[in-house]
């Protein structure tokens, strides 16, 4: 399979402060990543960096051969990122409609847009390209909230939205921090069931952030562990999966 | 007469309560009652009414129906502040705090306004013992003691997040609202988070809303499923778990396992 | 006596009546060019200060400039509440007040150490009034700004119009601060007057000339008479054509064809990239000169009462005319011009037609 | 990030705090030429004082305090004149019938977003103006009211010309008020306003009574820029329309803002700086003074108030 | 005293109300019209930037004497002035938007109302460093002189061909921006980017880019405004300042999640203001105030404000 993402040597933090520290990690098309790590390992931090929102101090990062470290963040959601914060940072002051149409983009594969040239070649045709109204399939509790504004959602609409609204972009890799948080039982394992889906499907591919190592393992084909800013393991998912002795070891306490 | 000795008396009361947004009814026609002492949990799926729920009751949003009774007395009508003085009180989803004040200046001055001081303005709010005195309790009770003289905004997520919980506490509630307390909060600390909850006094009354169903259930003697702004039914954690609709709109096939687990 | 002899010259310099302080200030230090900075053995020196047209402002700098810098002379004045806020403390530090703008009557009555070398509005709205009524003008619309000066001028031109048989239909208060004339003048075109009779303060006048000749005041029948305020000699050439033949009375016009003037006039251009001198740039020029020939009569003593004293009753040539200041009121006494607006080698120009000589102040002939 | 003062330490004063008012309470003596501009400073950081209760404790912009300095000035010029020339009885008249307008007025401040409470204030700002003007029989209109001869403080200090009397006077009174703005801003009262301003929702959610808290700290406000405007016209034997005019309440608004919102010192320190700057400046250049002004202003924020203000960190490394 | 001007006015037949209500009706949209189009660029930077741009009226002055200095001066034609006046302004604003402004996003509103009261005085004080603290008074070309009437009596129309002038080109601007804020994403990407300009330029958004040109836009419209208006609202050093509340009752009794609010609330202001001027004289500005904290008392949110949701 066709590599996506490679990350090498990648150090970044927030102003003077470094955070992460010599990182590297590579993601093949289509494949799913699990970032695990104990609070304030870093992990935000890494899908904040890939999204262009930290202050990056040494290394690479290509996305399907494209160099990515040099862009500012907008283009980089041109380039192929979609990026779903920790906070959710739903625009308050738009509607949800506004919030999906104010950064859609039409599917790369249909449009010759001039932005990243090349990339074209290995991405395969999607099935659908992602608009907001497959979005309203998948979360009708959005398509009802329609008109409202961003804020008067309940918490876990906003995070649905934040998901719909990365989807939109039609990116090519999907930055995942934090999806499940203040959701649903149900719509936790709906969601789980939705990015397994398009991850095979559609050959999207997805970093996955998560508190319960468990749940995203089970969907995840890799997975990388973080600790105080460095990448400490990296491995097949199954694998880390069978062996919860080993993620006790990295994450403290875990049930 | 005979049975007010084995249950308790109701604490807080809704009848008929409704809420509409325009054409979304938030809420529609809820009847709840809390009882004395109890470890109340509200569950539901993602923008079932529950927030906007605790928003009616403490007042934040007027209800379109219905009553509320605290203590026997109708408040649907009191302001927000008048429902705390009563011993009603909330924390929310999203942090609240006030940024620009340390955690100390925060509690001490909930406790003041606790203690009815609120309005003085001839004696300095540090030079208060019985004030001081519980605000120092409740920094070392959130281990909040080593920041308490930094502002708010400078502190990590984490211990917002406590005293968040922590200014709920300092105004000493006998009806606890607590709305999603633990998000945020890393697996490991949780549970300790909601111990401290849990080991209020018995007389105090608790309604958790709370997404993750192994707190839940641990936590809860007495359930509550809210399901598109209407109660769709309560009972005790184990006839929730087992209860077939709670499975389909919320709970899903794989947490029910979990639950017994 | 070595000290220098100081005036404090209080003037807005900003703001919306900076023309006004600008005005001033150019005349008076063109006086002193003209006639040296050393007077009776004594070195003249000018303290300018901006009070932003804020009374309460002009009253502290005057009171800091007498009670720090011991000013011989306090001068300027742009506007009459800066001047009736300084009176008292005229009064109370015997200091000559030589008020070189404030046109409202009473001024000079609110302190015995006032001398006014502007004019005030009875004195130029009254003769007006007069003309009116001897070219067959019979109803008439005042339209005046709301404060001391508007309602003086006012008041004194329609107590005479009626006085000659002719009539005030309506008395319009424009407030000072007011954007927008159109109303006002809508106002007067419904009414149908034979003529409209205007005071405003210099800045304002553009405005309302130009609205009257938007709103067609003058096709329909209606003529624009004004205080001299309305036609100011430094505006009038970018008014344009609209304001071609209207009359107006005034004390001064820098078309005033004496010799005196033509100089005033040519030098003041001079050092002033071009900047035609207005009346208030001769209020400032007097009074200068009043201050100048007080300090020689005195021999340089710069003594408070002496210098009063000999401020009353000066006569002299201005460029405006003969003057005198009136040793009674202190106030100016000066012949008033009858003019109308015309184009005189490619300018325009308030051409004089008609003069009333020697007018004291109505406001106090009472 | 420094921590900050603990609450019990708060009360106590800085070894700065007694210098500062000895030296200022001295002024007048050893700067005898400076006064008459001491005297307004003074009066100006009162009027900053008062706006700071409001803007820096309780988060309630207003561009028209003008009022209450306006109609306690007015109040104050109208007794002297008419009933009676004692100074502190007019400065008590000045500040009832600002704290009445305060009391009314602070009903239009509870609700709305800043830029409506900042225009409700200003309207009623200028609707008291347009009110001043039109009852002219009473106030002098545009003119402004004449005749207004004070008794001496105390029936023993007489206002004299170089103005030192009105700068002591002016300079106790705002001492006073500082130390009951002080006493205030520490109590739980004082406390309970800074929620407010933080946190509105959250403030109600502790009970505190929030309509209530804004009313009252509204009300006080007013009733201490009654007493600045009932010293102004009282020092300056005058009244006149622009003591409402919008640009008063802007420019105590720049002070503050200059000298640091939330801060009892702000509006004194920027009271001072302000108007000693503007003085200097415009009478070197009367024309042009306002270029160096608003560049000041422009420099200030774009360096940064603290790094501008206080020299000696320019020297100190940035501490994270 | 006074018996003449008192007797007189009480004798005189109280002005038909009706007399000239067209006329007036029409200059008050006109007034209106010019206060929309001059609050126009404030209501986007304040409304929907969140940034207190008080310097506001400094760029309308810019154009007004872009245009007044160029006709007295070059007897450039004055509808040729125009796009100057927008397009000056504009590259100006654009300019001070990268070097100045930008930083100041972020920084508290009361940093900002110092910082943009600094440039008005600035401003104030270049304009009459450089042209004169003199009214400018500016020659409108002939066509634009005149005035048309119609009818006669209680319905008699008046127009000064000025103000129809302004009338429609302001409605044409008017349904342009319109056009631009519905049609194009343009609306949407900038409130999100205000929203939170991290996590918008992490999904694509050019946030510099959306910055810099709603502010070379808002600029340019004042600059157009200043040019409009110097003919009716005069011009000097001065108006900055004196304009400034106007602006901000325009947008604060507007809202500002739309452009059609501040257009109402312009239209009636400016009817109001010229009505009551007209009828009560001597109230003055008495009335646009008082119905300004009337409004706001009542909608406290602004008259026009969307209620997300509600629909
Ligand atoms: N804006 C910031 N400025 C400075 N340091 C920061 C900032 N945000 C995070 N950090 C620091 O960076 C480190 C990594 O934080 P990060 O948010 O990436 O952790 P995380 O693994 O996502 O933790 P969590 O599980 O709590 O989300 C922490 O030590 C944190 O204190
Ligand atoms: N101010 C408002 N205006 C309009 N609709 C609102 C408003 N506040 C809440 N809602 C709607 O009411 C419904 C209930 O929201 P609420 O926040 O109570 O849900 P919740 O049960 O707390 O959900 P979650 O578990 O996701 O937090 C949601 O659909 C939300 O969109
Ligand atoms: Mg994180
Ligand atoms: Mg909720």
């Amino acid at each position: 399979m066709p590599e996506l993402l490679r990350i090498e040597g990648l150090s970044a933090g927030y102003g003077q402060a470094v955070v992460l520290q010599d990182i590297a990690l590579t993601l093949p098309e289509g494949q799913t990543l699990a970032l695990l790590g104990r609070n304030g390992a870093g992990k935000t931090t890494l899908i904040d960096t890939l999204a262009g929102a930290t202050r990056q101090h040494a290394g690479t990062i290509h996305l399907g051969g494209v160099a990515l470290h040099p862009l500012p963040a907008h283009q980089r959601a041109a380039a192929g990122i979609g990026w779903v914060p920790q906070e959710r940072n739903i625009f308050a002051s738009l509607t949800v409609h506004e919030n999906l149409t104010a950064v859609a983009r039409p599917a790369r594969a249909s449009a010759g847009t001039g932005e990243a040239a090349g990339t074209d070649a290995i991405a395969p045709a999607r099935p659908r390209p992602w608009t907001p109204e497959r979005v309203y399939d998948m979360f009708p509790r959005l398509a009802e909230r329609k008109t409202h504004l961003g804020t008067q959602l309940s918490g876990g609409e906003q995070q649905m939205l934040a998901v719909g609204r990365a989807l939109v972009l039609n990116p090519r890799l999907l930055l995942l921090d934090e999806p499940l948080e203040g959701l649903a039982p149900i719509i936790v394992q709906e969601l789980l069931r939705a990015i397994r889906r398009i991850t095979r499907e559609e050959g999207l591919s997805a970093i996955i952030v998560e508190q319960h190592p468990q749940a995203i393992l089970a969907i995840s084909d890799h997975a990388a562990v973080l600790d105080r800013g460095r990448i400490v393991h990296t491995g097949s998912a199954a694998t880390l999966r069978q062996q919860p002795g080993l993620l006790d070891g990295w994450l403290g306490v875990t049930r | 007469m005979t049975q007010t000795a084995a249950q308790p008396p109701t604490v807080l009361a809704t009848r008929g309560l409704g809420k509409r947004f325009g054409g979304i009814s938030a809420t529609c026609d809820v009847t709840l009652e809390l009882k004395k002492g109890a470890r109340h949990a509200l569950i539901g799926p993602n923008g079932a009414g529950k927030t906007t729920l605790i928003n009616l009751l403490t007042g934040v949003l007027a209800p379109s129906e219905g009553t509320i009774v605290l203590d026997g007395q109708d408040i649907t009508r009191l302001a927000p502040h008048q429902r705390v003085r009563r011993g009603m009180v909330r924390t929310f989803q999203i942090n609240q705090l006030f940024d620009s004040l340390t955690p100390q200046e925060t509690l001490a001055l909930a406790v003041a306004q606790q203690q009815g001081l609120g309005g003085q303005w001839w004696r300095p709010l540090g030079a208060r013992r019985a004030v001081m005195q519980r605000c120092e309790q409740l920094l070392e009770q959130f281990q909040l003691t080593s920041v308490m003289a930094q502002e708010t905004r400078v502190l990590a997520y984490g211990k917002r997040r406590l005293l968040e919980i922590a200014l709920a506490l300092a105004c000493a509630p006998r009806v606890l609202l607590l709305d999603e307390p633990v998000a945020g909060v890393p697996a490991g600390e949780r549970e300790e988070l909601l111990q401290t909850v849990a080991a209020l006094p018995a007389d105090v009354s608790v309604l958790l809303i709370e997404h993750d169903m192994d707190l839940v259930f641990r936590f809860a003697s007495r359930m509550t499923v809210l399901v598109n702004g209407a109660v769709l039914t309560e009972g005790d954690p184990d006839s929730i778990a087992r209860d077939p609709r709670v499975q389909a709109v919320y709970l899903g096939a794989a947490e029910q396992e979990s639950a017994h687990a | 006596q070595d000290k220098p002899f100081k005036i404090g010259l209080i003037l807005p310099m900003t703001g919306q009546q900076a023309t006004t302080g600008r005005q001033i200030e150019a005349a008076a230090k063109l006086y002193m060019a003209q006639n040296g900075d050393t007077v009776a053995g004594r070195k003249v020196q000018l303290l300018v200060r901006d009070d932003t047209s804020l009374p309460d402002m002009t009253r502290r700098l005057a009171q800091e400039l007498v009670v720090n810098d011991k000013v011989n002379v306090l001068a300027g004045m742009g506007i009459t509440p800066s001047a009736l806020a300084t009176a008292p403390l005229a009064t109370q530090s015997k200091t000559p007040l030589v008020v070189m703008s404030a046109a409202t009557s009473s001024i000079t009555e609110a302190s015995p150490y006032v001398v006014r070398t502007s004019f005030t509005l009875p004195q130029v709205s009254v003769p007006l009034a007069d003309w009116a009524s001897g070219n067959g003008i019979k109803k008439v619309v005042t339209l005046v700004s709301d404060y001391g000066p508007g309602i003086d001028a006012e008041k004194y031109f329609s107590q005479r119009l009626s006085a000659n048989g002719g009539q005030v239909t309506e008395a319009l208060r424009v407030p000072l601060r007011s954007p927008d004339f159109a109303p006002f003048l809508q106002k007067v075109r419904d009414a149908k007057p034979d003529a409209l009779f205007v005071f405003v303060p210099s800045g304002a006048s553009a405005a309302v000339m130009k609205q009257f000749l938007e709103r067609g005041l003058g096709k329909a029948g209606i003529r624009l008479i004004a205080t001299g305020d309305v036609t100011e000699d430094d505006q009038l050439n970018a008014m344009g054509d609209g304001a071609l033949g209207v009359v107006t009375s005034h004390h001064y016009s820098a078309a005033h064809p004496s010799p005196l003037n033509k100089q005033f006039v040519q030098a003041f251009e001079q050092a002033n990239k071009g900047l035609r001198p207005n009346f208030m740039a001769v209020g400032g020029y007097d009074g200068m000169r009043v201050i100048y020939e007080a300090l020689k009569t005195t021999r340089g003593v710069g003594d408070g009462d002496a210098l009063l004293a000999a401020m009353k009753g000066q006569v002299f040539e201005s460029p405006r005319g003969p003057v005198s200041i009136d040793a009674q009121t202190r106030d100016i006494v000066q012949n008033v011009y009858l003019r109308k607006v015309e184009r005189v080698d490619g300018q325009l120009y308030n051409v004089e037609f008609d003069v009333i000589e020697g007018v004291k102040d109505p406001g106090k002939s009472r | 990030m420094e921590p900050r003062t603990p609450l019990s330490r708060e009360r106590r004063w800085r070894w700065w705090e007694p210098v500062f008012w000895l030296l200022a309470l001295a002024a007048p003596l050893v700067l005898p030429g400076q006064a008459l501009i001491i005297n307004t400073m003074a009066i100006t950081a009162l009027f900053a004082l008062s706006l700071d209760l409001i803007l820096g404790y309780a988060g309630i912009v207003s561009l028209g305090h003008a009022a209450f300095f306006g109609l306690g000035g007015y109040a104050a010029a109208l007794f002297a004149k008419h009933v009676m020339p004692d100074p502190l009885v007019g400065l008590v008249v000045g500040m009832g019938a600002a704290t009445l307008l305060g009391a009314v007025a602070s009903l239009t401040i509870l609700r709305g977003t800043d830029l409506t409470r900042l225009m409700v204030t200003l309207g009623v700002g200028l609707v008291l103006l347009e009110l001043a003007n039109r009852f002219d029989a009473l106030t002098g209109g545009a003119d402004g009211l004449q005749g207004v001869v004070l008794g001496p403080v105390l029936g023993r200090f007489e206002f004299d010309l170089s103005g030192r009397t009105a700068a002591w006077y002016s300079l106790s009174l705002l001492l006073l008020f500082f130390l009951l703005a002080r006493r205030i801003v520490q109590s739980p009262f004082g406390a309970t306003l800074k929620a407010i301003r933080d946190n509105r929702l959250r403030a109600m959610a502790i009970g505190i009574p929030v309509t209530l808290r804004l009313a009252q700290v509204y009300t006080l406000a007013a009733a201490l820029a009654g007493a600045a405007g009932a010293l102004h016209t009282q020092t300056t034997g005058f009244a006149s329309l622009d003591l409402f005019e919008f640009h008063r309440s802007a420019d105590v608004l720049l002070i503050l803002v200059i000298g640091g919102v939330g801060w009892l010192y702000g509006g004194i320190l920027g009271a001072a700086g302000l108007m000693l700057l503007q003085d200097r400046i415009s009478s070197v250049t009367p024309q042009y003074w306002m270029f160096w002004i608003g560049l000041f202003l422009v420099l200030l924020v774009l360096i940064g108030r603290d790094r501008l203000l206080r020299p000696w960190t320019w020297f100190e490394g940035r501490n994270a | 005293m006074s018996r003449t001007p008192a007797r007189a006015v009480d004798r005189c037949p109280c002005p038909l109300p009706a007399a000239a209500m067209l006329t007036l009706l029409f200059d008050g949209i006109a007034y209106g019209m010019l206060l929309f189009i001059l609050a126009l660029g404030l209501a986007v930077t304040m409304g929907l930037m969140h940034f207190v741009n008080l310097a506001h009226g400094a760029f309308a002055m810019a154009g007004g004497y872009i245009t007044v200095l160029l006709m007295q001066r070059l007897d450039v034609p004055f509808l040729v002035c125009l796009p100057l006046a927008f397009a000056g302004p504009a590259l100006l604003g654009g300019v001070l938007e990268r070097t100045l402004y930008r930083p100041l996003y972020r920084k508290p509103h009361l940093d900002q109302v110092l910082f943009s009261i600094g440039l008005v005085f600035i401003a104030v004080a270049g304009a009459d460093y450089f042209a004169g603290s003199t009214q400018q008074i500016m020659q409108l070309p002939e066509w634009l002189k005149g005035r048309t009437e119609w009818g006669s009596g209680a319905f008699m129309l008046g127009m000064g061909h000025y103000r129809l002038f302004i009338i429609a080109l302001c409605a044409a601007l008017t349904v342009g921006l319109q056009y631009l804020l519905a049609r194009t994403r343009w609306g949407s990407r900038l409130r999100a980017a205000v929203d939170d300009q991290r996590v918008a330029a992490g999904l694509g958004i050019d946030v510099n880019l959306v910055f810099l040109s709603t502010f070379a836009i808002g600029s340019g419209l004042a600059g157009l405004g200043g040019a409009l208006g110097a003919e009716m609202l005069g011009l000097d050093p001065s108006f900055p300042l004196k304009f400034m509340i106007h602006f901000l009752i325009v947008v604060a009794v507007g809202g500002t999640s739309s452009i059609t609010g501040p257009l109402l609330a312009a239209l009636l202001l400016g009817i109001a203001d010229v009505a009551g001027k007209y009828y009560i004289p001597k109230l003055g500005a008495f009335i646009v105030y008082s119905l300004m904290i009337v409004i706001l008392l009542w909608r406290p949110q602004g008259l026009f404000v969307r209620q997300g949701g509600r629909k």
